[in-house]
């Protein structure tokens, strides 16, 4: 029992990702038709807002140390950040909390990046065929990987949480289970609140204000959305923008929990659109819903006994596959995934 | 004979009750006119035709077999084209080969494999399609794309698919809406002529009174998804029923 | 219609003198040498088997290299089973990649859209997961299926070649280096091999582009619901156009595996789908020569590109004085070599900006100006 | 750039191709009879240069790696051409190496994409033979790369100098006559590190192995499992991760289910980052299990990529093929003329790259001929010593390089960035040696070296 609900907290956390991936996907799909394969970039760069704010904290200032040689023999150069130098425990303390530092940072540069990005390309594909949305896309995609790896390598690069949030917590206790039944990172606990609070929060946004009250009408009906005035071409690109933000922080608040490196984002961009697809096209609850299942799925998948289970019944590694057949089983069961509506992008 | 029969046919969306008890008898080689104030539920009728709607009770017999449960293509097979009210047509291919399509579809069956078949081979079907539409007075415009084509030519490729296929029952959804006057006395030379000369069965749902009453040989008039009067044209006119029918949704 | 018997003869006779030359006209351009030249032909293969499925029917198949994996791996099986002769193993190659699309096409056929998109997509990733680790005994996961000193070659002679090859014919045999301007031109047996099935391959695709069946699943392109209410059933049409597609990328696979028999499972991964994608996008979708040219433009950068380094640069820009051919280095620098990507990515997107039908589109509108320009000139 | 250009046959005449060409182009047509050849090997040098093909992961996630290995080649080509401080070839035990290129032709050299993908590292490979002349081939940063390669090399008839690849297969059961690896393999990892796991953590221990589902993952987890239970260890449960997994988390919470007191992570590369990075998140290393404090291992480290893990790798046991810190002369020599040259100390996959560089060069002067067949011989048997890894020998049964094998831990304070691990252990050469037909690396035939004339 506590391994199944063990399983159930990585899959809400695997979910997080995924469903925060997808909402913004979903939403780009449902007003604008764009099919958008750099959304996984997007998460990407949100990371690397992380890791160059750490990079920026850690400018340093050289000292010589001559007792110590480096690895030619001359004296070592010890860096001492100027942050550290300068503010002392407070520096310190904030170099620390760069990873949820970097979240305020980063909400700026995404909006800004996705204005850019929706006025100066997206914009002028609306009306062109999905597999042409998809080629320039994805090669933006492939451009934005590309220049992060020239500035930062293709290794991943540590980003830590704060100190305050490494160690685990031992849920099972509150449970009424043994100790140490159920221990979890603090990080990944708040990483899935953090998950619930955007998504909450774009949600509220889409229902409580007009401006949402717009987007969601032009996901039931594009048509209308077409006929609602002049006004329409700056909710799009505000709604892009807000859909680049949320996989930019996504991204953010995945650096602690993996490395960041620069094919982080079309790692996660596949998974993205089956969940997407799974949860039905341009629907919301969907892409969340989707989310954390498949989420859950995929870590039930990797248990021992199911594996075996799945072994007895001749399909090995069930959790290499578990998703992709879960998809295909959706797709045929339920024609628009889970949620979705009739007749969005079946063209 | 009756080729096209509808008993007690109900269609609900929702709340609203868009058929309610339909019947409806057609007799083969007329031409019966479907007539009804908006919302009347002429099209949502004409959909139960087609396989593209399920009334949720009632039957359909084409011929004396059901066609409800077909699928489209089916139905189209058994000899009922339809000619829609927006044009569907190929907008990406020709005019020709837009006609071509129906006409290969009516001679080969719902699939044929027969891809090294070259497409000048099909000089029969080329012919055939060219029949029609020099009857509906497109033969000028063979190699347009038919996206470039005015509405009213959309309009009339639309009609000339239906009747390259030689149904045994065509349905006109509104031929001649948004036609000017001189383009809808030319459709309704163009669909009695054909009517008389091939015998094909025509249901036809229209507006236009003109039309209605210059083509058909039978009227049905639909209101509020029940067939209430169905006669012959020189009988609906003074028909009490109609006029309180489309006065009532004037109003 | 009528002239159309004469331009597609014109276009077949050009297509052909343009692949029999290949080796010529690539020598200028530093690829005229077996394997990039054998890839040319392969993917142009891949890429207008692709197009019978995208560029006339319009559905977007995300899974397209699995048929290509699995007709490599079918063929490497003919090569350690029977012998070295490609024959059995292209024969192999295309019947196991039309088995895998008649099962992959009949299930993912019955939705559209993108819910087709990602249906197939959703094989490949299973497929070339399981290929890459649990099927290991029978595709040699990560390193790819190879031939090996013990394996059975039941029909293998005696004296035949230990190299795959037509009766004798060794498919790796280069039988001409002319000197070309300077430049050197292999001509090698494996890609008139190939150049053979892709003149066969452009043949029958312009065969069947012309037919009544091609006219039927360009209509489902256009309106796939009206198809159906004009008595046509699509998704037998469909199905065929997924198979036979699918089985142009089993000869493709087959040939790959012919000219270099090892058969690696990324080539089954969506990015190896991906990539067809794009070879037909960038070329032209739906028309007859651009998934050549676009598998040929793709092959090219990533042979080319990725093997330029800074030695190349310098030798390049070594005319200018030290400084400026330093800078100039610099500047090309991040574009080639381990930044072959980027300018990939960069091309994928000016050319979807600016020239909306791919690069075929990009010539026929070049084309009409010149001639728009020559005829005004007259006037 | 080669200067040596290299017809295989001579050019026929015009008429002869046109047949030619028309009997290609048609199904079963005869077999052709070709002009044998005037030279006796492929891509025999003619002229003033030889041209060796780099071929390394430029783009994919081991393209850091390839770029250490790149910039190793650069550094070997320039010592080999008379150019620096001349590094490890005033070490190297054999004298055969002057510093005027390789029998007196200027080494030139061209670079390829390996992509870490077997079809792409092939096809980059044929174009260096093909195209550009190539006499020998080398790099790559994974095993299914490593043995495509070789096969590669072995079909054509050129030499492959196997880069970083550290599955038994490469010199067991997919050994080739023309390639010879100088990386050390799964069983050695597992030689050298039982016993120092046996003196640190005890001979009672319960492992729990995560392993990467594909060949090398199966041979290194064979190798540890095989060697920690002759030391008494028990193993519990070996399970296999999807290899695109970037998130380990469900297979980690799994592991305290069990009475295992022992992790190895059987990962290389980013999923070696995630998957220890995910454990230590979930405090496995805080645990005690079975009375002991719980550890984990990462059998086959590498520098550059635990970089990624940080802080987490402190403390943590592995092994790995040659590190900067060594302090024989030939260790210091390389990283000196490396740190000079580029700022920073060299990776494993860096030495072992330069020191292939090398010994390929060496065998030529020795053999006095690019021969494939030649150099092999050369190679076979060969025991040198002063390139960083003690007296070593090439075994001529399985081309497999044997020397010692460092056994290394996470440091807890690491001075610098590249100060992430201390060498623990210098494991002797006797030690991790075994037979040419050990179990785990049987099944293979090295077969006849080929000239590919």
């Amino acid at each position: 029992m506590d391994a199944v609900l063990l399983q159930v907290l990585n899959g809400l956390d695997k979910g997080s990702a995924y469903a925060l991936i997808a909402l913004g996907l979903t939403l780009i799909f449902g007003t604008l038709g764009v099919v958008n394969f750099a959304h996984g970039a997007l998460f990407m760069i949100g990371a690397f807002c992380a890791v160059t704010l750490n990079k920026i904290f850690e400018i340093s200032a050289i000292t010589i140390d001559p007792t110590k040689t480096d690895f030619l023999g001359k004296p070592l150069q010890v860096k001492t950040p100027y942050l550290e130098k300068w503010f002392g425990d407070f520096g310190l303390a904030v170099m620390d909390w760069s990873v949820p530092l970097a979240i305020i940072i980063s909400i700026p540069i995404m909006m800004l990046f996705g204005y850019i990005m929706e006025r100066g390309l997206i914009r002028h594909f609306y009306k062109r065929p999905h597999a042409d949305q998809i080629l320039v896309t994805f090669g933006l995609a492939i451009v934005l990987q590309e220049i992060i790896k020239a500035f930062y390598g293709a290794n991943p690069i540590q980003t830590p949480a704060p100190s305050a949030f490494v160690g685990t917590l031992d849920i099972g206790v509150y449970l009424g289970f043994a100790q140490n039944a159920i221990t979890y990172p603090y990080w990944r606990l708040v990483y899935f609140a953090f998950a619930c609070l955007v998504i909450f929060a774009v949600f509220a946004f889409l229902r409580f204000t007009t401006f949402g009250m717009v987007v969601r009408a032009g996901m039931a009906d594009r048509e209308t959305v077409g006929l609602l005035g002049i006004n329409i071409n700056k909710k799009f690109t505000i709604m892009f923008a807000l859909a680049a933000c949320v996989a930019g922080v996504a991204g953010v608040m995945y650096t602690p929990i993996n490395s960041p490196n620069y094919h982080m984002g079309m790692d996660f961009l596949v998974l993205s659109f089956v969940v997407v697809v799974v949860g039905g096209m341009g629907s919301l609850p969907g892409a969340v819903l989707a989310g954390f299942l498949l989420g859950i799925l995929e870590s039930f998948a990797s248990m021992n006994v199911v594996k075996q289970f799945f072994e007895t019944i001749f399909i090995p590694s069930i959790d290499q596959i578990v998703i992709y057949l879960v998809a295909v089983i959706v797709l045929l069961v339920r024609p628009r995934g889970l949620l979705g509506h009739k007749g969005v992008m079946e063209d | 004979m009756q080729i096209l029969e509808v008993k007690g046919v109900n269609k609900r969306f929702g709340g609203l009750q868009a058929l309610n008890d339909v019947n409806l008898s057609v007799s083969e080689g007329a031409i019966h006119a479907i007539i009804g104030p908006n919302g009347a539920g002429k099209s949502t009728l004409l959909n139960c035709f087609i396989g593209r709607l399920n009334p949720d009770s009632g039957s359909v017999t084409f011929n004396g077999n059901s066609l409800l449960g077909m699928k489209p293509h089916e139905i189209n097979q058994v000899g009922v084209s339809r000619v829609f009210q927006t044009p569907e047509i190929f907008v990406d291919l020709t005019v020709l080969e837009n006609v071509m399509i129906p006409a290969l579809a009516h001679r080969d069956g719902a699939f044929k494999l027969n891809p090294f078949r070259r497409m000048r081979q099909e000089t029969d079907m080329r012919d055939k399609a060219i029949d029609v539409l020099e009857d509906i007075g497109l033969e000028d415009k063979l190699d347009m794309t038919a996206s470039s084509m005015s509405r009213g030519d959309k309009r009339r490729l639309e009609m000339a698919m239906g009747l390259v296929q030689d149904p045994k029952l065509l349905l006109l959804d509104e031929p001649t809406a948004g036609m000017s006057r001189a383009d809808t006395n030319n459709t309704i030379d163009v669909l009695k002529h054909i009517g008389d000369s091939r015998g094909i069965t025509m249901v036809i749902i229209e507006h236009d009174m003109h039309v209605v009453f210059s083509l058909a040989d039978k009227i049905s008039v639909l209101a509020q998804g029940t067939v209430i009067v169905e006669d012959v044209p020189g009988n609906i006119k003074g028909n009490p029923k109609v006029q309180e029918a489309y006065l009532g949704t004037a109003n | 219609m009528n002239n159309s018997k004469y331009s597609d003869a014109a276009l077949l006779l050009f297509f052909i003198i343009m692949v029999v030359a290949g080796p010529f006209i690539l020598a200028p351009f530093g690829g005229s040498y077996p394997d990039l030249l054998q890839k040319f032909a392969i993917f142009g293969i891949f890429a207008i088997g692709f197009n019978i499925l995208f560029g006339l029917t319009g559905y977007l198949s995300f899974g397209h290299a699995v048929f290509l994996g699995v007709g490599s791996y079918g063929a490497v099986w003919m090569f350690k089973l029977l012998s070295y002769n490609v024959l059995p193993a292209l024969v192999m190659a295309v019947v196991v990649a039309g088995f895998f699309s008649v099962v992959i096409g009949y299930i993912s056929l019955r939705r559209s859209g993108i819910y087709f998109s990602i249906l197939t997509l959703a094989f490949a990733q299973m497929m070339f997961n399981v290929a890459y680790s649990v099927a290991t005994p029978i595709t040699n996961g990560e390193t790819g299926l190879q031939i090996y000193n013990d394996d059975p070659q039941w029909l293998q002679g005696a004296d035949s070649p230990l190299t795959t090859n037509l009766f004798g014919l060794k498919m790796n045999e280069v039988f001409w280096r002319p000197e070309f301007f300077g430049f050197e031109a292999q001509f090698n047996v494996g890609y008139y091999f190939c150049a053979f099935f892709l003149v066969i391959a452009f043949y029958l695709a312009l065969r069947i582009t012309r037919s009544p069946f091609g006219m039927m699943l360009r209509a489902i392109k256009t309106n796939q619901n009206r198809l159906s209410f004009t008595g046509v059933s699509t998704r037998p049409y469909m199905l065929a156009a997924f198979v036979i597609s699918g089985m142009y990328a089993g000869l493709a696979g087959g040939l790959w595996a012919c000219m270099d028999p090892l058969a690696g499972a990324e080539r089954m991964q969506w990015t190896a789908s991906g990539e067809v994608v794009l070879m037909t996008i960038l070329g032209g979708a739906g028309t007859m020569l651009g998934p050549v040219l676009g598998a040929g433009f793709i092959k090219y950068f990533e042979a080319i590109f990725s093997k330029i380094n800074d030695q190349v640069l310098h030798s390049w820009f070594a005319f200018m004085p030290d400084g400026m051919e330093n800078f100039m280095v610099a500047i090309v620098h991040p574009f080639v070599g381990k930044g072959w990507h980027l300018t990939l990515g960069l091309l994928f997107m000016m050319i979807v900006i600016f020239l909306p039908g791919g690069l075929i589109g990009g010539l026929t509108s070049l084309g009409r100006v010149l001639t728009g320009r020559g005829r005004k000139s007259k006037g | 750039m080669s200067s040596d250009k290299n017809p295989l046959h001579t050019p026929l005449t015009r008429r002869s191709m046109l047949k030619a060409s028309a009997a290609s182009a048609v199904v079963g047509a005869a077999p052709m009879i070709i002009p044998s050849t005037a030279h006796a090997y492929l891509n025999e040098p003619k002229g003033a240069n030889v041209t060796l093909g780099f071929n390394v992961p430029q783009s994919g996630p081991y393209a850091d790696e390839g770029a250490d290995e790149l910039r190793a080649y650069e550094l070997a080509v320039e010592h080999l051409n008379g150019g620096g401080d001349g590094g490890m070839m005033n070490t190297f035990s054999s004298k055969a190496l002057k510093g005027n290129g390789i029998l007196g032709k200027k080494v030139t050299y061209v670079t390829g994409d390996t992509q870490t993908k077997s079809d792409a590292a092939r096809s980059s490979a044929k174009s260096m033979i093909e195209k550009d002349g190539a006499v020998m081939i080398t790099g790559g940063s994974s095993s299914g790369v490593a043995i495509a390669v070789q096969g590669l090399c072995q079909e054509a008839g050129v030499i492959f100098m196997a880069g970083l690849t550290h599955s038994n297969d490469t010199t067991g059961k997919d050994k080739k006559a023309n390639g010879f690896r100088h990386f050390f393999n799964g069983y050695m990892s597992a030689a050298a590190l039982a016993p120092v796991l046996e003196k640190n953590y005890g001979s009672d221990r319960k492992a729990y192995h995560l392993t990467a589902d594909y060949t090398w993952g199966w041979t290194q987890e064979e190798s540890i499992a095989a060697a920690t239970e002759a030391k008494g260890w028990e193993t519990v449960e070996k399970v296999r991760t999807p290899l695109a997994s970037t998130d380990f988390s469900s297979y980690i919470g799994q592991v305290l289910k069990t009475d295992a007191d022992v992790l190895v992570l059987n990962h290389y590369g980013g999923n070696m980052v995630n998957s220890l990075t995910n454990a230590v998140q979930f405090g496995l290393r805080d645990k005690m299990v079975n009375g002991k404090q719980f550890e984990i291992i990462v059998p086959l480290y590498s520098r550059l990529m635990a970089s990624g893990a940080g802080k987490n790798v402190k403390g943590i046991f592995g092994s790995t093929n040659w590190h900067w810190s060594l302090q024989d002369e030939g260790s210091k020599a390389f990283v000196k003329s490396f740190g000079e040259k580029y700022g920073f100390p060299p990776s494993q996959a860096a030495h072992t790259c330069y020191v292939q560089t090398l010994l390929y060069a060496d065998a030529c002067e020795r053999a006095g001929s690019f021969d494939p067949c030649a150099v092999g011989a050369a190679l076979e048997g060969f025991d040198f010593d002063g390139l960083g890894n003690g007296p070593t020998s090439y075994r001529a049964e399985d081309h497999q390089c044997f020397k010692d094998v460092l056994v290394v831990k996470g440091k807890e304070n690491p001075s610098t960035e590249f100060d992430l691990l201390e060498v623990v252990e210098v494991t002797p050469r006797a030690q991790v040696e075994y037979a040419p037909d050990h179990p785990m690396f049987a099944g293979g035939d090295l077969g006849k070296c080929n000239t590919g004339a």
